[in-house]
């Protein structure tokens, strides 16, 4: 049995997983709190003979604390997540100059089109390859995600990457790979009876490994 | 009396409004969500697709349908009076002022029918003959809210026939004045309603 | 129950409000509305036409609310159960608006 | 003037119980007590319908590769030779969801219990529109029935989730779902009349209808809590119901409101849906929480710890919760910066949650408690909503939920706060005022089993979810072996499989204690419990109309070991006027 994040292979995933478990032990601390306390209390004061209940109605220091001390707690977190995930998602703080892709989803296949040789979008080198997902190790790439029947959700668990695809939308998210290695994509959001299998291979070459694949690529395709 | 000395016997003070009409306010606080759904859902889609809404007055007419709202408007004030009519115990003010509201509220209902009629037979929209419900977002939006907003005036004019079948066997006055208090508050949100889409589906 | 006894038992619903002038408020709609067929199509920028537009639909709705619903002379506690639902519409319609912002 | 009239109303309605047939006396009653019992029949009904679909989809998971044993029963558009087929699969996943919220969980919560405690627990003869209540059971039937024929109809049941979203609920093109789908809709119309239907009853009842002395805050906390819960059904239901009419328009009358082919937006549609949906979960666990509260404190025979702070964190939770629902959509292609407003507004919203949390153990603590079957349940209720409000703040905090979405991780979280919550917490009323409804006992062995059994499965079954939610095992997925990711979780899937088999079991036993106990169990008195509210000083189950005479109240609702009290650990709201008692909390 392996219940554990998967092993993360990008800058974002570093703070997603240290946010993750930050939570996981304020959590864990509040659990332990909670659930011994329930325990304690239920043995302690279980009855029995002779013993009767303490009658109040409750204080109010005790609700002022545990009110202030969790909003307290909840507004830094709050704070932290939203510094955070403004890095990640809102496009004024992306990386320029990142390489750019057009990833299109629809049931149940993802087809990417690519920059080709000139790293730009939208001219006549670009191509486009279905279910294989090629981008180049420790450096930015921009994914403009877009669907064209139902909404899917572009997920790439090793590099902590999710995102809709929404049809009539472009939404573009950015992400990177701090490793080369085989990944998967998966969908994420049901989009029907094949949603199951809406998978897609994710490579993560060398930069020069990476060229060399588009070129070929760009060969085989005007062949 | 046994609680004689005790704070009396009456039951908690609640609005100080008798139930009916609280249930008939809460029951307006769901129609006010429901319409809420519909018009804002038809806010955000033209805010977010400013072209595909015609000008006013090209495809809707509006001089037939500001005759209607002023219809609307009338059988409000019909609707009103019979309610003053029924606290000054008129019998005959409260029979002839429900009797006008029906028949306003059901000539509305006419003009609607003939609007919509008008429309899918022989309006001109997008280079097509025929506003319909499929004639994109101006067209679904359109006949949904007018058609819901319809659809209660329909339920209004129902229960206002009823009450006026009521009013001639002599069953409303001055002692019995809550069921047109309450049936007019429904028609009254009714005509609000239509205050809002009438300008914002034919005016704007 | 009887009718009477049920007056009695909800603790009854204190008359005494005025009437107000019914006719007027109809004469104000009937000029509202009017003036909105007009504003409608005058020649002046969209926005100013929208605005105003808006300004006298919320002035009537207003008048029927007040008025015709008597909202003007209920006891405060009504008036709070009818507008419970506007910061609900409110909210939800303009948070989804701030999709296009 | 107005005592007579009271009573004399008791007394009529009294004498009206003899003159009734049998079929306005059973069938179209408009006695809130019957509705309740009826709501309460048919919401076990589907109960057992949701946990068979939920038992279908456990066995597909853990052994995709193998027939389901007894497929042959399916017609083949659900099982072919053996196998549960993809399409057949997403019905599953729609309808165990709609099934549970709709048509189980919520009408449980408020159809059976707002209907049978509202007006006994404040003292008045019945609802303020009885007819009405009467529509609010007769509405959702034949929605109930739609949805269970949906599944025999051309192309099956919905499957597009229950959350709907549009396009793939909308496009019949896309999912082979037509007919299956629209039908979903006219009963999710028909179940949002039979919600705001019964919402209205409850308000009105509430505001306008208390027994003398039954002021605002000395309302039982069930009572406060189905009160904001009616509240928010009231204003939340209506945004749903026009959602549906519009998808309906697309699916059947080719508009384009959330279709992007003509212009629509298929993110409206998951706002609307949400801003219904998130008030939606709290009608699903508030009145939970009422329950737990009133059980607690009658097994812990305390006064709740900080009545007025539970009460202000009710309508503290209602409030915010119409202003956390983008947290359902924070990776749906929502405007980023909604993103950080609804993080900020879900995190506060955990505030009142856990001030509830720790007032119960407040309760509990130097309390003298009994560990009746109610009270178990009411404990497990705590110690599990513990854990389903804890791994909500995963969620909420935006870049962790960027991982999470979608995962498992969720399905754990929304598993604990509806079984684990809700359905605890409706374990724990079910027992506690079956001797009220029925006049009878539920069989206290039974019921111990029945809540270890639940307690020790439900955790199998669940808690592993949060584990193959990290490992990143996406939700509603038909096969998971085709993943590299998810190569290492078959045997966890396994042990989840076999643990929901014997969860559901347990229920089994539960539905054999219940009918036993309505003819064989032992009689009850007035007041088993020795509880102090209003519904146990009449006698169970009580008569048509309630009281004969009107009861007076003098005291807050749970004032157990009162000082001033010696003979009885308990005081009831309509006794002892002499004695001071405060009316919540200080």
């Amino acid at each position: 049995m392996d219940w554990a994040l998967p092993p993360n292979y990008s800058t974002q995933g570093i703070v997603i997983d240290q946010l993750f478990w930050i939570i996981f032990w304020l959590t864990f601390a509040a659990f332990v709190l909670v659930e011994g306390g329930i325990l304690w209390f239920v043995l302690k004061y279980r009855n029995r003979e002779g013993h009767t209940a303490h009658y109040t109605h409750g204080s109010n220091k005790l609700e002022v604390i545990w009110t202030v001390i969790p909003a307290i707690v909840f507004a830094v977190l709050g704070a932290y997540s939203a510094g955070v995930w403004a890095n990640i998602k809102n496009p004024d703080n992306f990386p320029e100059d990142a390489l750019e892709f057009l990833v299109v989803g629809k049931q149940f296949e993802w087809n990417i089109t690519y920059p080709g040789m000139d790293r730009q979008l939208g001219t006549a080198d670009d191509f486009i390859v279905r279910n294989q997902f090629h981008m180049p190790v420790n450096e930015p790439v921009i994914v403009n995600l877009e669907a064209e029947d139902v909404i899917h959700s572009f997920f790439i668990p090793e590099l902590r990457v999710k995102q809709d695809a929404v049809p009539g939308m472009t939404i573009p998210i950015w992400f990177d790979a701090t490793t080369t290695g085989d990944f998967e994509i998966a969908c994420a959001e049901l989009c029907g009876l094949g949603h199951y299998r809406m998978a897609a291979s994710v490579t993560v070459h060398e930069s020069a490994d990476f060229d060399a694949w588009q070129a070929s690529q760009a060969t085989a395709q005007a062949q | 009396m046994a609680h004689a000395a005790t704070a009396g016997r009456a039951p908690e003070r609640g609005l100080d409004v008798y139930t009916q009409k609280v249930g008939m306010w809460v029951f307006l606080c769901s129609e006010v969500m429901f319409f809420a759904g519909l018009i804002g859902s038809y806010v955000v889609l033209r805010f977010g697709a400013a072209d595909v809404w015609a000008e006013p007055g090209d495809v809707l007419a509006i001089g037939i349908t500001a005759v209607n709202t002023f219809i609307l408007i009338c059988s409000s004030v019909t609707m009103v009076k019979a309610f003053a009519a029924a606290e000054a115990d008129d019998q005959k003010g409260i029979r002839n002022y429900l009797l006008a509201t029906t028949l306003l509220g059901a000539l509305f209902l006419g003009i609607q029918v003939y609007e919509y009629t008008e429309l899918v037979l022989h309006a001109e929209w997008q280079g097509s003959h025929g506003f319909t419900p499929q004639a994109g977002l101006y067209g679904a939006t359109f006949y949904t809210m007018t058609g819901f907003h319809g659809f209660h005036v329909l339920l209004g004019v129902v229960c206002l026939a009823w009450a006026t079948k009521r009013a001639y066997a002599g069953h409303w006055g001055k002692d019995n004045t809550h069921g047109i208090e309450v049936l007019g508050l429904y028609w009254h949100f009714v005509d609000l309603v239509w205050i809002i889409l009438f300008t914002i589906v034919y005016l704007i | 129950m009887s009718e009477a006894g049920s007056h009695a038992a909800d603790g009854g619903d204190g008359h005494a409000h005025p009437q107000p002038k019914y006719m007027l408020i109809w004469l104000y709609l009937l000029i509202l509305t009017l003036a909105e067929v007009g504003v409608a199509f005058l020649a002046i920028p969209k926005w100013m036409i929208v605005t105003s537009l808006l300004v006298m639909a919320v002035w009537k709705a207003l008048l029927v609310a007040l008025y015709y619903m008597h909202l003007k002379f209920e006891p405060n506690r009504l008036r709070m159960v009818a507008l419970a639902p506007l910061p609900a519409v409110a909210i939800m319609i303009l948070v989804i608006m701030m999709e296009y912002v | 003037m107005a005592t007579i009239v009271a009573e004399a109303t008791g007394q009529a309605i009294l004498q009206e119980e003899h003159e009734q047939s049998f079929l306005r006396k059973y069938i179209f009653s408009t006695d809130h007590k019957v509705i309740a019992i009826q709501f309460l029949f048919t919401t076990l009904f589907f109960l057992a319908v949701g946990g068979f679909l939920a038992m279908m989809m456990r066995y597909q998971i853990a052994w995709p590769d193998q027939p389901i044993p007894g497929g042959g029963i399916f017609p083949e558009s659900m099982v072919a030779s053996g196998y549960i087929l993809p399409e057949f699969y997403n019905s599953l996943v729609t309808m165990h969801g709609s099934i549970m919220v709709f048509l189980a969980i919520m009408p449980m919560l408020v159809g059976v219990y707002a209907n049978y405690l509202i007006p006994l627990q404040l003292g008045t003869h019945d609802m303020a529109f009885p007819r009405l209540n009467m529509y609010s059971f007769w509405v959702m039937v034949p929605a109930g029935i739609l949805t269970l024929a949906s599944f025999f109809v051309v192309g099956g049941a919905a499957g597009a989730g229950w959350t709907l979203y549009a396009p793939l609920s909308a496009r019949p093109d896309l999912t082979g779902v037509a007919l299956g789908q629209q039908m979903w809709l006219v009963a999710i119309v028909l179940i949002g009349l039979s919600s705001i239907f019964g919402s209205l009853n409850y308000i009105t009842t509430v505001i306008n209808m208390r027994a003398p002395g039954m002021t605002w805050f000395r309302m039982p906390l069930t009572i406060w809590a189905l009160f904001i819960t009616a509240i928010l059904g009231l204003l939340a239901m209506p945004v749903l119901s026009a959602a549906g009419i519009m998808l309906l328009f697309d699916q059947t009358i080719g508009t384009s409101f959330f279709l992007p082919e003509g212009g629509g937006q298929p993110l409206l549609w998951q706002h609307l849906f949400w801003f219904f949906g998130h008030p939606e979960v709290y009608i699903l666990i508030l009145p939970a929480m009422g329950f737990t509260s009133e059980i607690l404190s009658v097994g812990s025979r305390k006064p709740v710890f900080g009545y007025k702070a539970m009460v202000w964190a009710i309508i503290g939770i209602a409030f915010l919760g119409f202003i956390v629902w983008g947290h359902h959509m924070f990776q749906s292609g929502m405007n980023p910066t909604l993103g950080l407003t609804f993080t900020v507004s879900t995190l506060f919203i955990a505030v009142p949650s856990a001030i509830k949390t720790f007032n119960w153990m407040g309760t509990m603590w130097r309390g003298n408690l009994h560990f009746h079957t109610p009270m178990l349940f009411a404990i497990g209720f705590v110690a599990m909503f513990a854990i389903g409000g804890l791994s909500g703040i995963f969620m909420a905090s935006t870049p962790v939920d960027i991982y999470i979405h979608d995962t498992y991780f969720i399905v754990a979280h929304i598993h604990y706060v509806l079984f684990g919550g809700s359905l605890f917490a409706l374990f724990a009323a079910i027992y506690f005022w079956f001797p009220k409804m029925f006049g009878r006992m539920m069989n206290e062995k039974l019921g111990k089993i029945h809540f270890w059994t639940t307690m020790i499965f439900f955790n199998l079954v669940f808690f592993p979810m949060h584990g193959v939610g990290m490992v990143g095992m996406m939700r509603r997925i038909y096969d998971s072996t085709g993943y590299a990711h998810l190569q290492g979780i078959g045997g966890t899937n396994e042990l989840m499989t076999w643990s929901a088999f014997a969860l559901y079991a347990t229920g089994f036993l539960f539905a054999f204690n219940f009918f036993w106990s309505i003819f064989k169990g032992k009689k009850a008195e007035a007041n088993p419990w020795n509880a102090t509210t209003l519904e146990w000083q009449t006698p169970s189950p009580p008569k048509h109309g309630n009281w004969a005479e009107v009861p007076v109240v003098y005291h807050g609702p749970h004032e157990y070991s009162h000082p001033g009290v010696t003979d009885k650990d308990w005081l009831a709201q309509n006794e002892r006027p002499d004695l001071p008692s405060p009316a919540g909390g200080h």
